[in-house]
């Protein structure tokens, strides 16, 4: 089972993608080391990760189909 | 009944006009229950970076996100203050210096509510939308922006 | 050597109209300096009265001594507050309801010096300035108005 | 010698002039005690006293040729 994680800002130029595949992990905290793996440049870049458009925590579990998103620090206004 | 209110679009493509802001108030023109209004416009600085000067904001944003939290907002500060009315509106793609990228608008009865309510906006908005500015700088490198 | 600045003449003939304040937002397009505005407008309202409703203000001042509060008032906020613009207009004679009759304007690097400046100006010039609304009631009476 | 006061808002109203003379007081409490014998109808109304356009105190002295007014509570904005 995949997820789609949507990615913004700096963190979409930096791996040059709006999106990608990634298969599903249970929770936010195995999810991170999951990105992490497959996109090492992104291990010192601040961001948080919302789950069906809310922001989430570590201990967080991911529901199926759920919608994945990166968020650098926001800089809105 | 309660009224409901649902989400609405913030979003403008490129920078918010003077002229858009004067029919905005006007509108508010036959609302005779209003005694001041509150605005707080966001306007794009040629900030001096590496190797030059900032020229224009790139906005792009989580829409669906941004307007889901927007709409949060609206409803929380609509229960904290007795506003008459609120608007925001956000820009999104190119901004050049000069130019209003952000357009906050709060009508009230009295002063205070509509100032305070003006205020505790401006900041939700910067901190809790997920919308994000590139400076693009004038010697054709850019830098993404962070809210402090 | 300082900047010397002079009193400014804040009053307006009647109505503050849209056009005024979008024209006003737009002469700071060329200031790259500016980060954000925060205005202030005061609306006036139909309140009830006894027999009828308010259908317009008449506003008097002692106009000379006012300015020369405005000024002062000015220079104290210009020295408390980074500021790069302030604008002050009142109206004189009559305002009808729904209409715009103060206009506050302040622009500055960051937000936070905008909006507390123009909040500070709006109490200032409704505490301090010499100057009186009449409230014209619908069924041909007036009254009054006071600043609580 | 002679000073004039200029009156405004419901003060103007109530006297039907927008200003009068007064013969020149020492300080402003007297002032207010000769204005009050003059027009009885302002004993009830609030208002201040500026001396050459800035406010005054009672104890205050009142230069020669000063320009007086009797300033009702403001009601700008």
């Amino acid at each position: 089972m995949k997820l789609i994680v949507k990615v913004f800002g700096k963190i979409s130029e930096e791996i040059g993608e709006s999106e990608f595949m990634i298969e599903k992990s249970d929770n936010i905290a195995s999810l991170k080391s999951e990105i992490n793996t497959i996109y090492p440049q992104l291990k010192d870049l601040k961001f948080a990760i919302a789950v069906n458009k809310k922001l989430s925590t570590d201990s967080d579990k991911i529901p199926e189909g759920a919608e994945i998103a990166l968020l650098p620090p926001f800089s809105g206004g | 009944m309660e009224k409901t209110r649902k989400p609405k679009n913030i979003f403008v493509e490129g920078a918010i006009s003077p002229e858009k802001i004067a029919k905005s108030i006007a509108n508010h023109a036959t609302n005779h229950e209003i005694g001041g209004h509150s605005i707080f416009l966001g306007q794009v600085r040629a900030d001096a970076k590496e190797g030059g000067k900032v020229t224009a904001i790139a906005y792009t944003a989580y829409e669906e996100m941004a307007l889901q939290q927007a709409f949060e907002i609206r409803e929380a500060v609509f229960e904290k203050y007795p506003l008459t009315c609120m608007h925001i509106y956000h820009s999104l793609g190119e901004v050049k210096v000069g130019e209003i990228c952000l357009f906050v608008f709060t009508s009230s009865k009295h002063r205070k509510a509509a100032i305070s309510a003006c205020e505790e906006l401006v900041e939700r908005i910067k901190n809790e939308l997920p919308i994000w500015g590139k400076e693009l700088v004038s010697n054709d490198t850019s830098v993404w922006k962070e809210n402090t």
